[in-house]
């Protein structure tokens, strides 16, 4: 149990690490993946321990899982997938403009530019 | 119709305002007719179902209810009071001059509108909410609807500052469904009043669990409104954006999650130290941002630090109301001046960004050391009033706290009642350096005598109509300043707020001290412009706020409020 | 300078560690009283069997409302950029994803693998995307997985006829989309009308009819997200400038 | 088998970050979907299940995709 939980917070700090420390934007939309990924794992592996039937009422269900998480986390993948889709959008439009993913090179073309 | 279908109006009526734009947009059928009927459904009629709740508001219904009457433990909270009527008439008192000022930009129009009233209900789901993860998906919504409008514009570092912002925020918001998690975890539940019930009981392990969660959600939502270290995404957002965008971003956008959040802080316990270092955060947000925009030389970006800036006030304030507690009577009138000078500064810094946005186009730079003239500009544009020119006065004397303005009521409140503990001193400080700040930007608005500058000419009817809402709510709430901040003082009383009156203190009283704050600043404007200084000056370096250091603002504040809270 | 910016970047992440890993680790017992709530009450309360969808589009409505807002939004302005893109960019930089069959590689082979491929599987996915729709209420799927399942279909049709039908075209498919948003707003709204309040089942009192409520915004859902993220697809395969 | 499945996860993702092909990180993201997908039906979430297997594992793949034909496969160091 606590392996499965150290597991996904090594998924969530390498995510989270890539963000702050990687230069190439696209690295920076993985580790957004990534971190999203770790959350939704934390949510329905937790809120799995409860129970060991699917939510679904059939007539013999008499210990589900906790369905709200898995609620929960299908808006959260959903919201997930858009907001990385819109990031992934400009960023093209920044390697359009100056033909670089490098976040610092980026930044000092376009300042140049002014 | 019952008070929560009149009060959830601001939330589906620009939706279905945005649903017919989007039909009409795909069968061709889009216009200047379809935009008008969108702004009548979207924006008009929203405002006239908050006029008819006025007198259930005043009568102090507070009513807390589920949506789609679920039962209490699974459905969505949403809490109808004084406050959330408050935030959605701010909002729609900005909006709508926005929306009348983005008509003379046809570029773009139809993507443009749906975007702007989506925005609108999620700016009204979040200040009506009482559910946490509700919250995050009425803050993902708004943070969506800003990077593509940001990203709108046809300016280059638009797409940068778009995408910085996606980023530093879309992470934080991962950081929020964390604490939702660990909140969820612990308590069972994510309605507010549920949380706080359980969590109030908490011991042990569990307490320090349920607080690093807290800080998560409330760090991750402070972001939004651009406290001093997490604000290092809005000057470039706000200043690339389009001149409509940005009057709206920095105008209401960046204050509702703050006062969206005090549901949550009121009902918590120890959320006094959480005001406790809001109220320092926002003094030094506020001389950080003043300080930053002495030295910036574009317009726009000295608008924005000039916003992170303002924002410190309204934090400052906030963060005292709740460290003294709303109980007492000083809590009390705290935070309803912290609302009442967010209103004041939303208005003015619209205004702002209307007019100095319109100058700068028809000059065609924004740089401050070349630009000058902007009056026969936009004359020879085709302004035949030059009202351009009036509104921003207008607006300059109301953020200088200049009689007889409505910021002068609202800044002066503001400071005397802070007035005591250590952040005060810096505002006071930042008034008058806000004044020479602004000094620096209406040289553009100085004769010049170079031949004119023509870029374009275009009409100026829909700009006029929106300076004049936003112009005419200054003047007229700097006459009827006192009336109104009762009304928001009894709008705020189920809050658990007590009765309050600020009879001891009249603002007229306060003139001379306005007067030392003028000529200090006249001063300080005189020593600046010599030529020793302006060497001196140059010699210190220009910040660069590279990408890690947005994330390192982030864990800073973040280590900062766990270490309060679990302390 | 590279030395600091390293050390910054590692005591942020250090700092934001330390506030993550306890609450991922913390062993508190995971709360029971709402799966016991929607065991008993949930079938009775929306008429679903499937408590996901109880509260995915019962319970928690608004938050599915948010979702597709993020989406429709998401979805306005990639097409936004991606337009801004067609208009910058020659058509040299043709894609092997490329819609128009000339401008594939796998074209110059003349293999057809994937067009053979891709228009017989086209029926059958698409038959299998409204099932996951329809019946969403009782069984795993609903609305959105139904919708992307649908576009994946879509997708496959535009890939596979070298003859454009109507069912591929951007035009028909943003068409429905907007149809379908407004139908969602308006279902959502009904509910004002009918006593039971914003995003309430108007025809909740007629207990046998109640999952149709469901069963009607899982359509309706289905359809928006299928067209709008069809719609993205072919404009990102270069297919958009069809009108 | 949740950490076996767990342990693969992780270390897709860590390649993913690491890999100098951007491609072949889009294909690590796309498995560590689907093997999450496998995850949760060994959770029973079956919901979570499609929804992740149909949107992680194919539209957001389509778009990363995308995104790379338009930039650079490579991710190179610049000075």
């Amino acid at each position: 149990m606590i392996i499965e939980r150290i597991l996904i917070a090594l998924l969530f700090l390498s995510g989270f690490a890539a963000i702050v420390g990687m230069r190439n934007i696209i690295k920076k939309i993985f580790g957004l993946n990534l971190l999203n990924a770790s959350v939704v794992l934390l949510f329905i592996l937790e809120g799995s321990r409860i129970g060991n039937q699917a939510p679904i009422l059939d007539a013999d269900i008499t210990n589900m899982v906790d369905p709200i998480p898995q609620a929960l986390m299908l808006t959260a993948i959903v919201i997930g997938v858009c907001v990385s889709a819109l990031s992934l959008a400009l960023a093209v439009r920044l390697y359009k403009a100056t033909g670089s993913l490098d976040i610092q090179v980026i930044t000092e073309r376009l300042q140049r530019e002014h | 119709m019952n008070i929560e279908s009149l009060f959830l109006a601001p939330i589906y009526l620009p939706l279905l305002a945005a649903a017919l734009l989007v039909s009409a947009k795909a069968f061709g059928q889009a216009g200047k007719t379809m935009d008008s009927m969108a702004f009548l459904i979207g924006l008009i009629l929203p405002a006239v179902c908050l006029a008819l709740l006025k007198p259930a508001i005043i009568a102090h219904q507070s009513v807390e209810t589920v949506i789609g009457a679920w039962d209490t433990n699974l459905g969505i909270h949403y809490h109808f009071d004084g406050l959330s009527w408050l935030l959605i008439a701010l909002h729609l008192a900005i909006s709508i001059p926005v929306f009348l000022y983005s008509r003379s930009n046809p570029s773009h129009r139809e993507s443009f509108s749906i975007i702007f009233f989506i925005q609108c209900a999620s700016v009204a789901a979040t200040s009506l909410t009482a559910d946490l993860f509700n919250l995050f998906v009425c803050l993902e919504v708004m943070g969506v609807t800003s990077y593509v409008l940001i990203a709108s514009s046809d300016e280059d570092g638009s797409v940068l500052a778009s995408f910085t912002y996606l980023l530093f925020s879309a992470t934080a918001m991962v950081f929020f469904l964390v604490g939702a998690f660990g909140l969820y975890r612990v308590t069972g539940s994510l309605s507010y009043a549920l949380i706080s019930q359980v969590k109030n009981s908490l011991t042990g392990a569990d307490l320090i669990v349920a607080q690093m969660s807290l800080t998560l959600i409330v760090v991750s939502t402070l972001l939004r409104c651009a406290v001093v270290p997490l604000s290092g995404w809005l000057v470039g957002a706000h200043s690339k954006a389009p001149h409509a965008v940005s009057a709206l971003l920095s105008g209401v956008l960046i204050k509702i999650p703050l006062f969206a959040l005090i549901r949550l802080l009121l009902l918590v316990t120890a959320s006094e130290r959480i005001g406790s270092i809001l109220a320092w955060a926002g003094g030094v947000s506020a001389a950080v941002g003043i300080l930053l925009a002495l030295r910036e030389v574009q317009a726009k970006r000295l608008l924005a630090y000039s916003s992170v800036s303002q924002i410190g006030y309204v934090v400052a304030a906030y963060g005292l109301a709740i460290e003294v507690g709303l109980e007492s009577e000083r809590g009390a009138l705290l935070i309803a001046s912290s609302l009442f000078y967010a209103f004041c500064h939303a208005v003015a810094k619209a205004l702002l960004f209307l007019s100095i946005g319109t100058a700068t186009d028809a000059l065609g730079t924004k740089d401050l050391s070349k630009a000058r003239g902007a009056t026969a500009s936009l004359k020879g544009s085709g302004e035949r009033v030059p009202l351009t020119t009036i509104s921003y006065c207008i607006a300059l004397f109301s953020i200088s706290a200049l009689p007889p303005t409505l910021g002068f009521w609202g800044k002066n409140m503001l400071t005397y009642l802070a007035k005591g503990h250590g952040s005060a001193y810096l505002l006071t400080i930042t008034s008058v350096l806000t004044i020479t700040a602004y000094l620096k930007l209406s040289v553009l608005f100085l004769p010049s005598k170079r031949p004119v500058v023509v870029m374009k000419t275009q009409s100026y009817g829909a700009i006029h109509a929106s300076y004049l809402v936003l112009g005419l709510l200054l003047l007229g709430g700097g006459v009827f300043a006192l009336p109104f901040k009762n009304f928001i003082i009894t709008l705020l009383l189920p809050l658990g707020a007590v009765e309050a009156s600020i009879m001891g203190y009249s603002a007229y009283s306060e003139l001379a001290k306005t007067f030392l704050t003028l000529m200090l600043a006249l001063f300080l404007t005189a020593i600046s412009t010599n030529r020793y200084c302006k060497r001196l000056l140059a010699k210190f370096p220009v910040p660069k706020a590279r990408f890690a250091d947005l994330f390192f603002g982030y864990a800073l504040a973040l280590s900062v409020m766990a270490f309060q809270l679990v302390r | 300078m590279k030395k600091l910016e390293l050390i910054k970047i590692v005591i942020t992440v250090l700092l934001c560690s330390l506030l993550v890993v306890p609450i991922i680790l913390s062993n508190h017992s995971w709360p029971t009283h709402a799966r016991n709530y929607l065991l008993v009450n949930a079938q009775s309360d929306t008429g679903a069997t499937n408590t996901v969808s109880a509260i995915y589009l019962g319970y928690r409505a608004m938050d599915t409302l948010g979702e597709t807002l993020v989406l429709l939004v998401s979805v306005t302005g990639t097409m936004a950029i991606l337009v801004k893109l067609g208009k910058e960019q020659t058509d040299e930089e043709t894609t092997s994803f490329s819609l128009t069959p000339e401008k594939r590689p796998t074209n110059r082979l003349r293999t057809h693998l994937l067009e053979t491929v891709a228009s017989k599987l086209g029926p059958i996915v698409l038959l299998f995307g409204f099932y996951v729709m329809l019946y969403g209420h009782i069984s795993p799927g609903g609305g959105f997985q139904g919708g992307v399942i649908v576009a994946s279909a879509i997708v496959f049709l535009a890939l596979g006829t070298e003859v454009k039908s109507k069912l591929t075209s951007t035009f028909v498919l943003s068409r429905i989309e907007s149809l379908s948003f407004l139908l969602l707003i308006l279902a959502s709204i009904s509910g004002v009308f009918f006593e039971s309040g914003f995003f309430g089942n108007p025809i909740k009192s007629a207990s046998s009819l109640s999952a149709n409520f469901i069963i009607l915004l899982n359509i309706i859902i289905g359809l928006k997200v299928g067209t709008s993220i069809a719609v993205m697809c072919i404009a990102m395969m270069g297919g958009s400038h069809d009108h | 088998m949740n950490i076996l499945l767990l342990s693969l996860i992780l270390a897709l993702g860590v390649y993913a970050l690491l890999a100098k092909d951007l491609l072949h990180s889009v294909i690590a993201l796309s498995a560590i979907s689907m093997l999450s997908a496998l995850l949760f039906t060994i959770l029973r979430a079956p919901d979570v299940a499609i929804t992740e297997a149909a949107v992680g594992a194919g539209v957001s793949t389509v778009i990363f995709v995308w995104a790379i034909r338009h930039t650079q496969r490579r991710d190179k160091e610049e000075p």
